[in-house]
Order: C-alpha cells, then sequence, then structure tokens
C-alpha cells in the first residue's frame, strides 16, 4: 500500500449507549476517511464522542454501547460485519491502541514482561517465552528504557514510562494503525511534550497512521496532518492541520480556538462560548450546536445540516449551504 | 512595604512518610516528603500572583500552607504584615473570613447533601454576619454576580443537578460570599471543559475588579497564566526556581526550567511547532531529592558546583529573581 | 380537594412507574422487600386477628397433624396449631432482630464517627479491639453471651446487639476518614467551620446514607442469628412464641417424615431475612452516590 | 522474596496483639459479664457452701488481675485446664474433636469458592441480562436461607424422602473409626488405610453437611465476586488487554478475575466468622461430633472449662486464618511485597 491511499473509511457511523432513562447518542452519522501515514487529530470536548467513535473502531465499546449502524472499513474488511476470530487477530497485531491512563492500562498484578509476552504470543503461535522477552527487550531499549526493567511491575514505573510502555506494547506487533486515546492526559507539561515528540519520532520509524484523540488543541496543532472536530456526537469540520488554525469555518470550531489560550501570541481576551454542552440522551433537534451557535439562523433547529465541502475543509454547517 | 497584602517567609512543609506501625519500628532513619522547601514571596494588594509547576512541585501545598489548612514544619505567613502564628483563635476566625480558596475539582469541594444556596451561605452563618432572610438575600445577589441564574430556582438545587461549569460558579460564590480580600484559586480552571474554562476565567477577572480581590492563582498551566497573572512564580519541586514580573518571565526566562515549560506548552497553532528536543526524565521524587540543584540532573547547563550547592533566589534586577548561578552568571 | 380520584390513582401508578424506568431492577427489588416486610409487620401487629387458634392451646387439633383445611399447617405433638404459632412467633422475631439493630447501631455509629474524626490513640485502640471482636465468630460470642445472661427477651436482644457493634464502628470510622479527606471537608476548614459544625453538617449528613442500607442487611442477619440461637435452645424461654424454637422442635420429628414442623417456620425465618435483603440491596443502589451524578 | 519474607515475619508479629485482644475479650465475656458462672453452672440453685467451695476450686475468687495472668499463662502452656463433667483435659477433647470440624469447613469452603467465585465471575461478565439477574437473585435467595433450616431441608429430601444420602454422624453404624484413625481426618485416613468401603462410608457422610455449609455461604461469595469483577471490568488494563486481540474469556478469567481475588481474599478473612457460624449450627443439625457440636452439649452441662477451651481455640483459628489470608495477599499482590 503506498502512502495517501485510503486505510479505514468509517462511514454513518452510529452508536447507542441504552440506559435505563433513556438511549444516549453518542455517536450520530460520522463519515471519516484516514490516508495511509498520516496523522488525524480527533478533537472535541468531553462527551462529544470522539473516544467513543475510537473504541468502536476496534469494536472496544462497553456494554450496554453497541454500533447501531454504519460501516467501518479497513483495508477492504468491514470491521462492523467482521467475525469474532478475524477481530481478535485485528486488534493489537493491525490496528493498536494506547490509553488515557497509563497506570491503569497496565495490569498491576502482571509484570511488563508478561504483558509483552501475553501480547506476542497471542498473535504468533509459535513464538516461545524467551524470544518474545527478547524483542520485548529490544523494543523497550528502542524507546528508552533498560530492558531489565521487563521484570518489574507496573507501580515500580514512573508516569512517563508506563506510557512509553504502553506504546511499546502497542508497536511490538508492528501495526499500521495506531488509536490513541488522550494519551497526554495524565501526564505531566514536560513529560507531555516528551510524549509528542516520541509519538511524532515513531510515526516515521514504524510507518504509523495515528488517530490522535485530545481535547487538547496543542496537541494535535503539534503532531496532525489533518484535524476532526467533534460536537454532540456529530462531525462538525475536518480540514488540513494549518488551515483549520488559519482559516476555521464550522462556528463551533471558531468559538473554541477563540477561547483557548495561546501562550505564543497576543490576544488580549479570550472569547467565550456560551451555555453547556449538549445532553445527548434528548438532543437539540437539527444542528446540535443551534443552541449556542452566535450564527444559528431559521434552518439550523429543525434540520440537520450535511456535510459541505470548501476550499479543502468537509464542514457541517448551514453557513456553507450556498458556498460549496 | 504596607501595600504587601501577603508576605511568605521560607516557607516549608514536610510531611512525614507515612508507613505501617511496624515498618517504622524497623526502619533506621525516619524520611520525610519535601513538599516545600524555604518558599518565600510576596504578593501586593490587587495584584495576581501565578504559582507554576508541574505535579508534585509543591505549589498546592504552598497554597494550603497559605490559607493555614496545614501547619508549616518551619517559616512563617504574613497577613498584612502580621505572622499568622501569632493570631489567636478569634483573630484566626475573623481571618477565615478574609482569605478563601477555590479548589480545582468543584464536584468534590462541595457536599453532595447540601444544596447549592445552603451551601453558599453556610460562611455567612459560621462567622455570624446574616442569618434568615438576610443571609438568603446575600447569597441571591451573589449568585447573580457570579451567573447562577435564576438565581432562586438554583438556589434550591444540588451539586449534581447543575452542570460542571455552574458547580464551579457555586464554589466561587461561596469564596466571595463574605468579602474577603485575598483568594487562593487552587487550579480552578484544570477539570472545567474547555468552552467552560474562559467562561470561568473571565468571571475570575471581572470578579477581582469588582470585589477588589488578590489572588493566588495555582496553576500548571502557563498559558492561562497570560490571561489573569501579573506576577508568576516558578516551584520544582518544593522551590521557587525563578519569579518575577509575568511578560517580563516569559519574554526572558533566565532559569533553565522555566525555559523548558515554557516550550513545553503546546501551542495552538501549527505554526509554532516545537524544534528544541525536551530535556530526558522526570521530576524525581520529593522523599530523596537531588542534592545541589534539584534540577541539575536534567539540566543541559548544568556545572559541577550545581551538584553541590544550593543555589540561592537572586534578584537580577526589575523585580525579577532567578535560582541559577550559571545562567545569572554568577558562578 | 378537587382532584378526582381516577387522577389520584395514576399519580402514585405514575410514581412507580417513573422510578422503575429510573432505577430499573433494583426499584423492583426494593419494592418486593418492602412488600414483604409489610406483610409480616402488619401479621405482628394483627395476630389476635389473623390466627384462627391460641398459639399456645394444647388441644387445637389431633397431634401431629398434616395441613389440612382446619389446620392450614397441620398441628405439632402438643397438639398445637403451627399457623397460629407463626402468626404469633412474627412478633418475637421481628421485635428482638429490628431492637438489637436499632441498639447495634447507636453504639456503632457513635463511636465510629468519634473514633474515625479524633484519630490518634483513642481510634487506634478502640478500632483494635473492634477488630478483634469483628473477625471473632459473632455467634459464638452471642451463645456465650445467652448462656451467660440465661433465657429472656431482653437478654437475648442484648446478646444479639452486641455482636453487631464492630460492623457499624468499621463502616462509620471507615466513612468518616474517607469523607474526612474530601475536598468538601477541607473546603469548610477554609471557610471556618468548627470541628462540630464538619462533624454534623458535612460528615454526618454523607454517613447516614450508607448506614441505612447496612441497617436493613443487619436486621436480616439479626433475624437468622436470633433464630439460630433460639433453635439451638438459647435464649428464650420456652414460654414464648418463636420460630427458632418451634424449628428445633421440629427437627426432633423429621426422621419420622413429620416435613410440616420444620418446612413452615423456616420459609418465614428465610421470607422475613429475604425481605430484609431485597429492601437493602435495593437501597443500596438506589442511595448510590455515584448514581447521582446522572 | 526477601521482601516477601520480611512482610511474613512482620505480619506474623501483629498477630500477637490480635491474639492477646481476643483472649482478653473472651475473658471478660466469661468473667466480667453480670451473670456468675457457677451459679449457672450449678443450676442456680445449689447452696451457699457448694457455690462457695467450686468457686476456690476454678480459682474464682481471687483478685481479677491474678486470675488474667493466670489464665493468660496456662493458655501460652496449651493448657486449658479440666473438664468439669468427664475426668479428662480440656486439651485432650478439643484434639479429639477439631479435626472433624476442620474437615467440614474445609470441604463446605471448596463448595463455596468453587460455586461462588465461578458463578459471581460469570454474572458480571453478562451483567444486565437475565443469566446474571438469575444469578443475583439465587445469590440474594440463599443468602437468606438460614444454614439449620437448609440443612433440615436438604435432609427431609434427600435423607428421609429418597433414601438417598445418611443425615448424622461422621460414619455409619458398622464403621469403627478406630480401624483407620490417625490424624483425625477421616477422609484422609482411609485413603493413607487404602480402606476403600470406608472411605466411601465417610464420603457420603461428608456430602449433605459440606453441601448444607457450602451452598449458604456460595451466597454472599456470589455478591462479592459479582461486585468486585464489575470494578475490575471497568478497569482499563480490561480493555487494554481486550486491545491487543487478547481473547475475551482469557482477559475475563484470567486478568480480571486474578485481580477482583485480591478484594475476594480479603473479605474472606473477614468471612471466617461466617463459616465458622456455619459450621456450628451445621454440626448441631447433622450431629457432627465437631468443635460446634462439643461445645453446645457442654453448654446444657455447664461445663465451664470446656466452653471456655472451645472460644479460645475458635480465637486461635481465626488469628491463624487471618494471617494466613494476609500472607496469600503478599504473594499474589506484588504491590504489597515492595
Amino acid at each position: 500500500m503506498n502512502p495517501g491511499d485510503t486505510i479505514l473509511k468509517i462511514q454513518d457511523l452510529h452508536v447507542e449507549f441504552p440506559i435505563n432513562i433513556g438511549t444516549v447518542r453518542a455517536v450520530q452519522g460520522v463519515n471519516l476517511e484516514l490516508k495511509k501515514g498520516e496523522v488525524m487529530g480527533l478533537v472535541g470536548e468531553s462527551g462529544c464522542g470522539k473516544s467513543t467513535l475510537g473504541f468502536s473502531i476496534l469494536r472496544l465499546l462497553r456494554p450496554p454501547g453497541r454500533i447501531a449502524g454504519g460501516s467501518i472499513v479497513y483495508r477492504g474488511q468491514d470491521i462492523v460485519k467482521m467475525g469474532r476470530k478475524d477481530l481478535l487477530a485485528l486488534r493489537g497485531s493491525k490496528i493498536a491502541m494506547i490509553f488515557q491512563d497509563p497506570l491503569t492500562s497496565l495490569n498491576p498484578l502482571c509484570s511488563i514482561g508478561e504483558h509483552f509476552v501475553e501480547t506476542l504470543t497471542t498473535h504468533e503461535r509459535s513464538i516461545g517465552r524467551r524470544e518474545a522477552l527478547e524483542r520485548s527487550g529490544k523494543m523497550l531499549e528502542s524507546l528508552g528504557i533498560a530492558c531489565d526493567r521487563l521484570r518489574e511491575y507496573p507501580h515500580q514505573m514512573s508516569g512517563g514510562m508506563r506510557q512509553r510502555i504502553m506504546i511499546g506494547l502497542a508497536l511490538i506487533m508492528n501495526p499500521d494503525l495506531l488509536i490513541a486515546d488522550e494519551p497526554t492526559t495524565a501526564l505531566d507539561v514536560v513529560v507531555e511534550a516528551q510524549f509528542l515528540d516520541l509519538l511524532g519520532d515513531l510515526k516515521n520509524r514504524f510507518n504509523l497512521t495515528i488517530i490522535l484523540i485530545t481535547h487538547n488543541l496543542g496537541n494535535v496543532a503539534q503532531l496532525a496532518d489533518r484535524i476532526t472536530v467533534m460536537y454532540g456526537g456529530a462531525m462538525a469540520e475536518v480540514a488540513p492541520a494549518g488551515s483549520l488554525f488559519d482559516r476555521p469555518l464550522h462556528p463551533y470550531t471558531r468559538g473554541l480556538l477563540a477561547s483557548i489560550p495561546n501562550i505564543k501570541l497576543d490576544q488580549p481576551k479570550l472569547m467565550t462560548m456560551p451555555g453547556s454542552p449538549p445532553d445527548l440522551v434528548n438532543p437539540p433537534g437539527g444542528c446540535v450546536f443551534h443552541p449556542r451557535c452566535p450564527l444559528s439562523i431559521d434552518l439550523c433547529p429543525t434540520q440537520r445540516p450535511p456535510v459541505f465541502s470548501l476550499d479543502g475543509h468537509l464542514v457541517s454547517c448551514w453557513l456553507y449551504r450556498d458556498s460549496s | 512595604m504596607t501595600d504587601n497584602l501577603i508576605r511568605v517567609d521560607n516557607l516549608t512543609m514536610h510531611f512525614p512518610l507515612t508507613r505501617g506501625v511496624l515498618a517504622n519500628l524497623f526502619a533506621r532513619e525516619k524520611k520525610f516528603v519535601r513538599a516545600v522547601d524555604g518558599v518565600s514571596f510576596t504578593i501586593r494588594k490587587g495584584e495576581v500572583l501565578g504559582l507554576v509547576g508541574e505535579s508534585g512541585s509543591g505549589k498546592t501545598t504552598t497554597g494550603r500552607l497559605i490559607l493555614k489548612l496545614l501547619e508549616p514544619t518551619s517559616g512563617e505567613v504574613f497577613y498584612r504584615g502580621r505572622a499568622i502564628s501569632s493570631f489567636s483563635g478569634k483573630e484566626m476566625e475573623g481571618l477565615r473570613e478574609k482569605m478563601q480558596v477555590i479548589f480545582q475539582d468543584p464536584y468534590a469541594s462541595l457536599s453532595p447533601r447540601m444544596s447549592i444556596g445552603k451551601a453558599i451561605s453556610h460562611p455567612l452563618r459560621i462567622h455570624g454576619l446574616a442569618d434568615g432572610t438576610l443571609a438568603r438575600d446575600m447569597t441571591l445577589t451573589i449568585m447573580e454576580k457570579v451567573g447562577l441564574t435564576p438565581a432562586s430556582f438554583l438556589y434550591r438545587k444540588y451539586p449534581h443537578q447543575v452542570s460542571g461549569g455552574q458547580r464551579q460558579r457555586v464554589v466561587i460564590a461561596r469564596a466571595l460570599v463574605t468579602s474577603p480580600d485575598f483568594v487562593v484559586a487552587d487550579e480552578p480552571i484544570a477539570m472545567a471543559d474547555v468552552s467552560v474554562r474562559s467562561m470561568i476565567l473571565e468571571l475570575m477577572v471581572r470578579l477581582k475588579e469588582e470585589f477588589d480581590l488578590t489572588y493566588l492563582f495555582i496553576t500548571h498551566d502557563l498559558a492561562t497564566c497570560k490571561y489573569i497573572c501579573d506576577h508568576i512564580a516558578i516551584m520544582y519541586l518544593g522551590r521557587i526556581v525563578e519569579i518575577g514580573p509575568l511578560q517580563e518571565v516569559f519574554r526572558n526566562p533566565v532559569h533553565p526550567y522555566t525555559a523548558t515549560l515554557l516550550d513545553a506548552v503546546p501551542v495552538p497553532d501549527p505554526r509554532f511547532r516545537r524544534t528544541l528536543p525536551m530535556p530526558r526524565g522526570e521530576i524525581p521524587s520529593p522523599i530523596d531529592p537531588p542534592p545541589g540543584c534539584s534540577f541539575h540532573p536534567r539540566c543541559s547547563y548544568a556545572v559541577e558546583a550545581c551538584r553541590i550547592q544550593d543555589p540561592p533566589l537572586v534578584d537580577t534586577g526589575g523585580e525579577h529573581s532567578v535560582a541559577c548561578p550559571v545562567r545569572t552568571g554568577r558562578t | 380537594m378537587n382532584c378526582s380520584p381516577a387522577h389520584g390513582l395514576t399519580r402514585p401508578i405514575r410514581f412507580f412507574a417513573g422510578m422503575g424506568r429510573k432505577y430499573g431492577v433494583e426499584w423492583w427489588i426494593l419494592c418486593t422487600g418492602a412488600t414483604v416486610i409489610l406483610a409480616i409487620i402488619l401479621m405482628a401487629i394483627f395476630s389476635p386477628v389473623i390466627a384462627p387458634f391460641d398459639p399456645y392451646l394444647q388441644d387445637a387439633g389431633p397431634q401431629l397433624a398434616p395441613p389440612g383445611a382446619i389446620h392450614l399447617m397441620g398441628t405439632d405433638n402438643l397438639q398445637r396449631d403451627v399457623w397460629s404459632r407463626i402468626v404469633f412467633g412474627s412478633q418475637t422475631i421481628l421485635l428482638i432482630s429490628v431492637l438489637a439493630a436499632i441498639i447495634s447501631s447507636f453504639f456503632g455509629i457513635l463511636l465510629g464517627l468519634i473514633s474515625g474524626y479524633a484519630g490518634g490513640v483513642v481510634d487506634r485502640s478502640l478500632s483494635l479491639v473492634m477488630d478483634a471482636v469483628y473477625v471473632f465468630p459473632g455467634l459464638i460470642l452471642a451463645i456465650a453471651l445467652a448462656a451467660m445472661f440465661g433465657p429472656g427477651v431482653l437478654n437475648i436482644t442484648f446478646a444479639v446487639a452486641v455482636i453487631y457493634i464492630p460492623t457499624y464502628f468499621r463502616l462509620v470510622r471507615g466513612q468518616t476518614l474517607a469523607i474526612k479527606q474530601e475536598l468538601y471537608v477541607e473546603a469548610a476548614r477554609a471557610i471556618g467551620a468548627t470541628s462540630f459544625t464538619i462533624l454534623s453538617r458535612y460528615i454526618f449528613p454523607n454517613v447516614i446514607a450508607t448506614t441505612v442500607v447496612v441497617f436493613t442487611l443487619n436486621v436480616a442477619d439479626a433475624i437468622m442469628i436470633e433464630a439460630a440461637l433460639t433453635y439451638l435452645g438459647l435464649g428464650l424461654p420456652p414460654s414464648i412464641v418463636d420460630w427458632g424454637m418451634d424449628l428445633a422442635m421440629g427437627k426432633k420429628y423429621l426422621p419420622s417424615g413429620v416435613w410440616w414442623l420444620v418446612t413452615f417456620p423456616g420459609m418465614m425465618i428465610s421470607l422475613l431475612a429475604l425481605g430484609f435483603t431485597m429492601l437493602g440491596e435495593g437501597l443500596a443502589e438506589i442511595l448510590n452516590p455515584r448514581l447521582l451524578e446522572r | 522474596m526477601r521482601n516477601l519474607f520480611r512482610y511474613i515475619i512482620s505480619r506474623t508479629l501483629m498477630t500477637i496483639p490480635m491474639v492477646l485482644i481476643l483472649l482478653t475479650v473472651i475473658f471478660v465475656v466469661l468473667r466480667l459479664m453480670p451473670g456468675d458462672p457457677v451459679s449457672a453452672m450449678l443450676g442456680g440453685h445449689a447452696p451457699e457452701k457448694v457455690i462457695e467451695q467450686k468457686r476456690e476450686q476454678l480459682g474464682l475468687n481471687r483478685p481479677m488481675h491474678i486470675q488474667y495472668a493466670d489464665y493468660l499463662w496456662k493458655i501460652c502452656h496449651l493448657d486449658l485446664g479440666e473438664s468439669m463433667v468427664l475426668q479428662q483435659e480440656v486439651t485432650e477433647t478439643i484434639t479429639e474433636k477439631l479435626p472433624a470440624t476442620i474437615e467440614l469447613t474445609f470441604f463446605g469452603m471448596l463448595i463455596t469458592l468453587v460455586l461462588g467465585i465461578f458463578l459471581g465471575a460469570y454474572a458480571a461478565d453478562k451483567r444486565r441480562t437475565m443469566r446474571d439477574s438469575a444469578i443475583r437473585l439465587y445469590g440474594i435467595v440463599v443468602y437468606c436461607i438460614p444454614v439449620y433450616w437448609l440443612g433440615l431441608m436438604l435432609q427431609l429430601v434427600f435423607g428421609i424422602w429418597l433414601d438417598w444420602l445418611p443425615i448424622a454422624g461422621r460414619t455409619g453404624p458398622r464403621i469403627f473409626p478406630s480401624d483407620f484413625e490417625r490424624t483425625g481426618f477421616y477422609l484422609l485416613d482411609t485413603l493413607l488405610m487404602r480402606d476403600w468401603s470406608s472411605f466411601g462410608d465417610v464420603l457420603i457422610h461428608l456430602v449433605l453437611p459440606a453441601f448444607t455449609l457450602g451452598l449458604t455461604l456460595s451466597g454472599i461469595f456470589v455478591r462479592l465476586t459479582r461486585a468486585n469483577m464489575l470494578d475490575v471490568l471497568k478497569a482499563d488494563y480490561i480493555l487494554a488487554a481486550e486491545s491487543r486481540g487478547i481473547d475475551h474469556g482469557k482477559v475475563v478469567y484470567g486478568h480480571a478475575l486474578k485481580n477482583a481475588f485480591i478484594p475476594i481474599l480479603t473479605m474472606m478473612g473477614l468471612q471466617v466468622a461466617l463459616l465458622m457460624a456455619g459450621a456450628i449450627l451445621t454440626e448441631s443439625t447433622f450431629s457432627w461430633p465437631g468443635m460446634g457440636r462439643l461445645l453446645l452439649e457442654r453448654i446444657y452441662l455447664r461445663d465451664y472449662p470446656t466452653i471456655q477451651g472451645v472460644i479460645i481455640v475458635f480465637a486461635l483459628l481465626v488469628a491463624f486464618i487471618s494471617l494466613l489470608v494476609d500472607i496469600i495477599y503478599a504473594v499474589v499482590d506484588p504491590r504489597i511485597r515492595y
């Protein structure tokens, strides 16, 4: 597969969580296309469905969550319809994932080595324990961790080191897609910067395609090639990184960008966005953002906006109905 | 120096390391967590000092020491020139009226079984400032001021029935209801959602003017400081490594750690992608901090002397002080 | 009132259905438990009305008659009506188990709050003693106490109450310690609240919710312990009607195939304990503060 | 390994104050509580002189602190005194009865653990389904069935109506334990002697009591395991393991159960009390010649030294088991060791 080919295509994905008082519509009709070798930033506030989207790619939704419709096609195979065996073979070996909190993502009762051995032997039946440990040791050393730490347990490691172990576990099978769910939220600023540097470096070394899920626009600006902004379970805007920050089209993206502090620029004052994120059990009709939108028109409360394509941006907003 | 509202002098907090009874019996020497290690600064009336550091730097402990929620191992806090330790019980009660706090997690800082109105008016009742309908009216007024509207509707609600942003407003209202003049804000926006953060920040700036407040603004996020702080102090392993006017420190960071921290802040703009590599490693444990300058194992400027000598905080002019003999040319 | 009767009826129905939707299965568990308890409480209150015979009457019918039309649950070796004894027996067990739970919760909560909040030497020594008693089999302690005190309603109540004090103590102490660390208690100190205010306005209301759950589960436990003691022949004089004693009596006739003497008293003990357990299980879920966030 | 060793030593030392407190509680309950053991022992209407004589004989008229010191001193020497009713050393009586109780509780616990942990883990994995609800209901109902009543009902059904299993004792009338008795654990003894007919007889006598005890206690373990498994299944490392392609069954019954086992183990230490209470009641129901039955018999006979001895042995057992649990805990959890 050449760089630039589509590796993952998500079409009209719907994810629901039925709970006692109703159904949480966590993801409502998201379309996404991922090209080989790119870093896609998936940003939004908590509860916007970005993590749910990430988890549904590997069908890791916690019950009672379920994929209610749509398809996720990875290299020609629809993951939504995939059998259990194929799915297990896919997880960790073709598509890998790292999580928000590296401390809780490692089993406290297993040594680091056991984590690696288990992963390796799951996907390669023929591999022996010694060979598995050898390969794990090499992986750790390439991440800047001494290989004798394989014998240690998660609680003996620092936060940054645990996150590097998580990434080592994710990359040990040489996957081509990495989903990173808020990988730096639990880390301090300096360690966060170290980790983002490492991720950029590994992307080149392992020829990775990355989905970087985060609420921190600063993180995606540092690493992403393209950025998807999500709001209330729906996709608001997709654009190349530079162009999104330069010329955001969706009113939500604009509001978001104007409300976050930027240390390098001289903004005299931050913008504020009125209201609070929508209730996804009873989402507002039409465009989910319309109750908070300063530019809302009469069409917004009634009809859900389709995706308009404009200067390389995909934007889901009625304001652009005539421009595309 | 009568315009100094708060002065902190050589404040130190060493927590004894708690272990099982038996472990303590066997241990040869007692170990301490050096959370705060000789911190000094002043905050003038009407000023905002930003206390910046990573987790484990001792910034939160410093805030608690100033509020006397913790008893310091040594050192002293002065309020309007008077040592807090010399306050009598009665005077301390009066001081609690004047010094307030806003914690990071608004959900955790409100009792789940106390209504919002009760929570906000509680300080009034505790200090005997108001009671009955007067307390209620004062509470409703402050609720309107912090944007908790409609106030009479929200008065009876419980913390879990309102949104995260509103909860932080409740905490702010409770802190301001006794008309204090000094507020410690401990990461007040860290838990909030991106779109709510700027709202809370703006509210805090507005209230500062309206109530003539002085803040100690504790944060790990340098970018936020820009919008609210006049001075900032950078903490590393329980010590202040650099302190000065915000613009001065931002434009001319002298201490290598400050420079690292400034560079590490992720900028929401791809035009400012970071190019310099970050120093390796993480903050060491505050139980056995490195000798000398605690940053030396990670510092690219470190010389032999850094391993031995505790670097003092030296004034480099313009109220800007730095604890790095190498970079200030005093080795 | 100008509400129509129909309106008055639909409101509770809507309330029940609404709670059912909100809390799911837990709500129905709670309702079942409450219904069972209510039924047995009514049985205890209206015993003289419900019971067809005097529970002590020795020639109510033939000896060891199986259940039939006149004697719903048969008769025992002394020709007494089993159903009537079941009805009157509910008074004894309810009185003893609820009273015991009230006594032990009072002392347990008080000591737990003091110990958890005060800390230091008081806390450490009190915890050591309470922990030791907690891990020691309560039944053995109750047997020893009941044997020492001799038979009597108050004696057995006290014997049962003593063994549950550590349960409340541990719970309340643990909760107090946890809540003491909560940010809202620190916030209360920052606004100048005194220790007493913190204990009464901030800690106690948050502790009591969990205690309610434990109380109902504890009553269920006390029911089984009370019946166990009387089953073993300890605690109550034979002049009192009691399910546990009836069970012990029935045990003697079991080898000859007399099943009704053991089945019915045992079933009632289980049912009553089940009622309180279900109530507790339901409450645990519904009072769970994690659910408040929704 | 050195850390583990150090932990075990220090934990063993921690048992001493616990045993001391337990012994003190027993002393207080038996000697300081209202009610005079001697007059209780003699039936309440013995002449003053006889009571006084008895008190002297038991050393009950000495000052309390001397009695207390004497009490502890004797326990240290494993001297539990002499029975008042039968001319026998209490220690001897107890050594005779203890294996029966241990045999019963061991198999009861085994049944409980297998049933409770498996059903609990399964229910947690299938949470919010009908199967989960059924298992939860089982847990609640079984918890509320008093062990003695379950014993009686099982006797009725399997012993009397179906006549499949014996309902009383450890052996049948034609078996003489003295033929094979060595350790007192009959199942082990018959196995060692390869006395298969006796082995079968001992086994069928064990079935009903062990199941009675095991079933009633399984309820609490179902609930415990389910609750802890639910917590563990929420943990990120479960999701992380699944994200690496590890089979769901292996994740649930390997990773999750191993972690859930730690709090279950702690609770198990605390549930020892329940186990022993259950054993006493089961022994009484099934005429099982163990410690519980001994205790009750001697209470009716008011054999004061034996009652005290039995309670002391139960206290020591409790302390020993909680020590054992904590040591297993340290072996399983690396976080304790360091």
